[in-house]
């Protein structure tokens, strides 16, 4: 506050100008002193100090009154200057924790990379986007070293920080399964026990965990409670939901999970994926799953990659480019 | 529908030009002295905009008088650079003046209506209505 | 603000009141309609305003001049208004995130919640506070199937949500370690490359893991580049540094840890901890290793909780309050 | 040293009397008008968490007169529950009477010195240092 002195003449001088001319050149002046204290963090209460001096030298005679009033004022100021300096306070913490929340966001996306694995004679297309900027889907490639591709998908209930912290519990354990050489419904049952064990009971993760054994062209998948994917039949163009019953994730340490399997033919796809893409909401409407498949079936002629890029484009504009929830979705093309 | 009067923007005398107008504009318009000052702020604020981010604009002033409300219009156009994320610019703190509690946030808080448009490499409209109480 | 009205009854009431009486009373009730108007989400150009009138209300002949310097004055209030408008914005979107980061707090609470063991013939104190809400310290206790007991304490670089994201893979890699069996430096070793596989270059975590057999009162320690606990010797009456030497934990995959070792006589401590604790700073100024010592010998005839928790006390205090760092300390008295 | 004036807290009334005499020290010891009305803000802080939250308490007021500088020292001592988490207590925004920025961190902001102790069931004690510029 050591500028006020010469910003107090520059008061006084554009008072005494105004006063004289109210013309609005002073006013404009009024102004930019206002927003030159603000950017230095003086309290509205200088303000009116600044102006009763002002006032004051103006006219040595001031009222008695009127030099009363002005300490009211002052007085009223006060909180306000409380407030102040808490907005300036705010603003530093509040640029703190978006700097704060972008590092972790980044350190996700580290932790979170799946490398899409190369598989002749299948055409893979991912695509997973955060609704904020942490994200609580998960997606996993894992190439067994029996030739087998599994792929995991999950979502943690919730969006946000804490769904991003209990995301990374699933990313460590999976890390910690024997590579690839464990079926679908024995991961599932080991990572629903590390979720019961770490995770209190209002929050829970729904996983689906498909295997695919290229030579054979056999998928075996299991699912925890989560968001049936669909199942494309080329031969008779038309698409199924992949039906599979589990408990979600956490609730209970003993539960054990069915494991459906299934042949895939030449064009056959698995569209896999989060109830981010199934419960797309275009205003208060949520869409209808015919209208997912309609989307699916218009890009269905694509690269898998660029089939899944296409589709995710479509919902983003359709929620107005504010994803409400995390978005993930996966495409397998035999 | 009244008349409208705009003002071009090219030098810093011109912020305190489309401020004068702006007001006698607000003060037909029935507005008292507190929203007048508010008004006159906002203005200030869209024409800076235009005198350091652009080549020409241009302010326009408008007595909305419906049957229910009579208010101002105020219509910031320029030919400029365009804005590229307007949720940024849009995003508290986020303030291309560098300076703290304005830039286009602080005018939205002014008035009851904002609407900003704006295509890259063409330019931007900025439509703020304030509604006299 | 619809509720201005009566307030401006109010405040020109008070505000005659207090030109004729100069008192303290009335200048009480301008602070408390200036904090019921910030309640209200009053900007302070409202309160000029109101002023004005009450003073044209009180005085009908108020001079020209007065009047528009009061008008000039409601000029520069108008910035302050909207910065006044921000800060009612800041504060919904403060408690939004607080709200967010309180959940995941809470979860990380649960993920790092760790038992005291009971075991003959230790005095076990532990006290670890976050400098924020979520913690970049660790610590843990792992109790052997061959009785001895482990404790680690791992500190990642920086604090807040990236720290604890950090945080919670330290915690899933000891789960996946077998119970107590593997030795400070094996442990050091392995999860030194779960760091380096998983968390990129810039990020990294400090550890020191100890364990101590209750039998032979032996305890073996290991440091990846922790800030080095303290050593009491009772027989002699001193403090002396726990010296271990060891790369941080996530820089180099091949990284061998050296194993020391010490025996605990009656009375001796041993005191773990994070440089939150040692790089306390009161003011400008760090304190001094010697300081912490000073605080530790103080409470040190107390029970080794409650010596941890005043020593805790002490220092929150010397810092005002508000941690600059997570804060983790462990004492364990023979 | 200066003496030693202090005001029970028991009504609300003895709010304005804390006020009143901190304004008294603070004018003799040489504060200009508006850091007047600062301390007498941050006395109504106190003075009210005592008068809200304990039993009895009281404000003492001296005057602080240094080699170097002079100043206002104010101390709030009472009987209460006592505050368990002091952290949060000072954080921002949460503030026990409900307001809006004010509580201590209002206090701590108006102040140039403040510490505060407390025991529960024992009681809380605050002291608040200004000095004149
Ligand atoms: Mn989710
Ligand atoms: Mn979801
Ligand atoms: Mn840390
Ligand atoms: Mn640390």
């Amino acid at each position: 506050m050591g500028t006020l002195k010469p910003d107090a003449a520059n008061y006084q001088s554009l008072l005494r100008h105004y006063i004289a001319k109210q013309d609005e050149h002073s006013l404009y002046g009024a102004e930019q002193i206002s927003k030159h204290f603000i950017k230095n963090n003086v309290p509205p209460e200088e303000i009116v100090n600044l102006h009763n001096q002002a006032l004051s030298a103006l006219y040595p005679d001031l009222p008695e009154h009127i030099q009363h009033s002005m300490k009211f004022l002052l007085e009223t100021m006060i909180s306000y200057g409380i407030a102040h300096q808490e907005y300036h306070t705010l603003r530093e913490q509040q640029s703190e924790i978006k700097s704060e929340i972008a590092v972790a966001a980044n350190m996700q996306d580290t932790l979170l990379a799946t490398t899409k694995p190369v598989i002749d004679g299948l055409d893979i297309g991912a695509v997973s986007v955060p609704a904020h900027q942490m994200s609580g889907d998960y997606h996993h490639f894992v190439t067994g070293e029996d030739g087998s591709l599994g792929i995991a998908v999950a979502d943690v209930i919730g969006k946000g920080i804490p769904a991003a912290l209990c995301m990374s519990m699933i990313k460590y354990s999976m890390d910690s399964l024997p590579e690839g050489t464990m079926r679908p419904q024995s991961i599932l049952k080991k990572l629903n026990r590390v979720v019961e064990r770490n995770v209190d009971a209002s929050m829970f993760i729904t996983m689906f965990y498909a295997q695919y054994f290229p030579k054979s062209g056999k998928i075996l998948y299991s699912s925890a409670g989560h968001e049936p994917g669909f199942y494309y039949n080329a031969k008779e163009n038309t698409f199924e939901e992949i039906k599979a019953k589990g408990l979600v994730l956490g609730v209970n340490p003993d539960t054990e999970y069915r494991q459906y399997e299934r042949i895939l033919h030449q064009g056959d796809m698995v569209i896999l994926l989060t109830d981010g893409v199934t419960e797309c909401r275009q205003g208060e409407r949520f869409i209808e799953n015919k209208e997912v498949l309609d989307v699916i079936a218009t890009f269905s002629h694509l690269e898998a990659q660029e089939m899944v890029n296409k589709v995710y484009k479509h919902f983003e504009r359709l929620q107005d480019f504010q994803l409400r929830d995390d978005f993930t979705l996966i495409v397998l093309k035999k | 529908m009244d008349l409208q009067s705009c003002v071009t923007i090219e030098k810093e005398w011109d912020i305190v030009k489309a401020r004068q107008l702006g007001r006698e504009v607000a003060q037909e318009a029935g507005f008292g002295t507190v929203d007048q000052a508010r008004i006159a702020t906002a203005i200030s604020e869209l024409a800076r905009n235009i005198y350091l981010y652009t080549n020409s604009g241009k302010l326009c002033f408008e007595i909305i008088d419906n049957v229910e409300q009579k208010g101002i219009s105020m219509l910031s156009i320029d030919d400029g650079p365009g804005i590229e994320d307007i949720s940024q610019v849009m995003e508290d703190g986020y303030s291309t003046s560098g300076g703290l509690g304005a830039g286009l946030p602080g005018v939205k808080r002014l008035v009851d209506q904002f609407d900003i448009q704006s295509e890259k490499g063409k330019g931007t409209e900025i439509r703020a209505v304030k509604w006299a109480r």
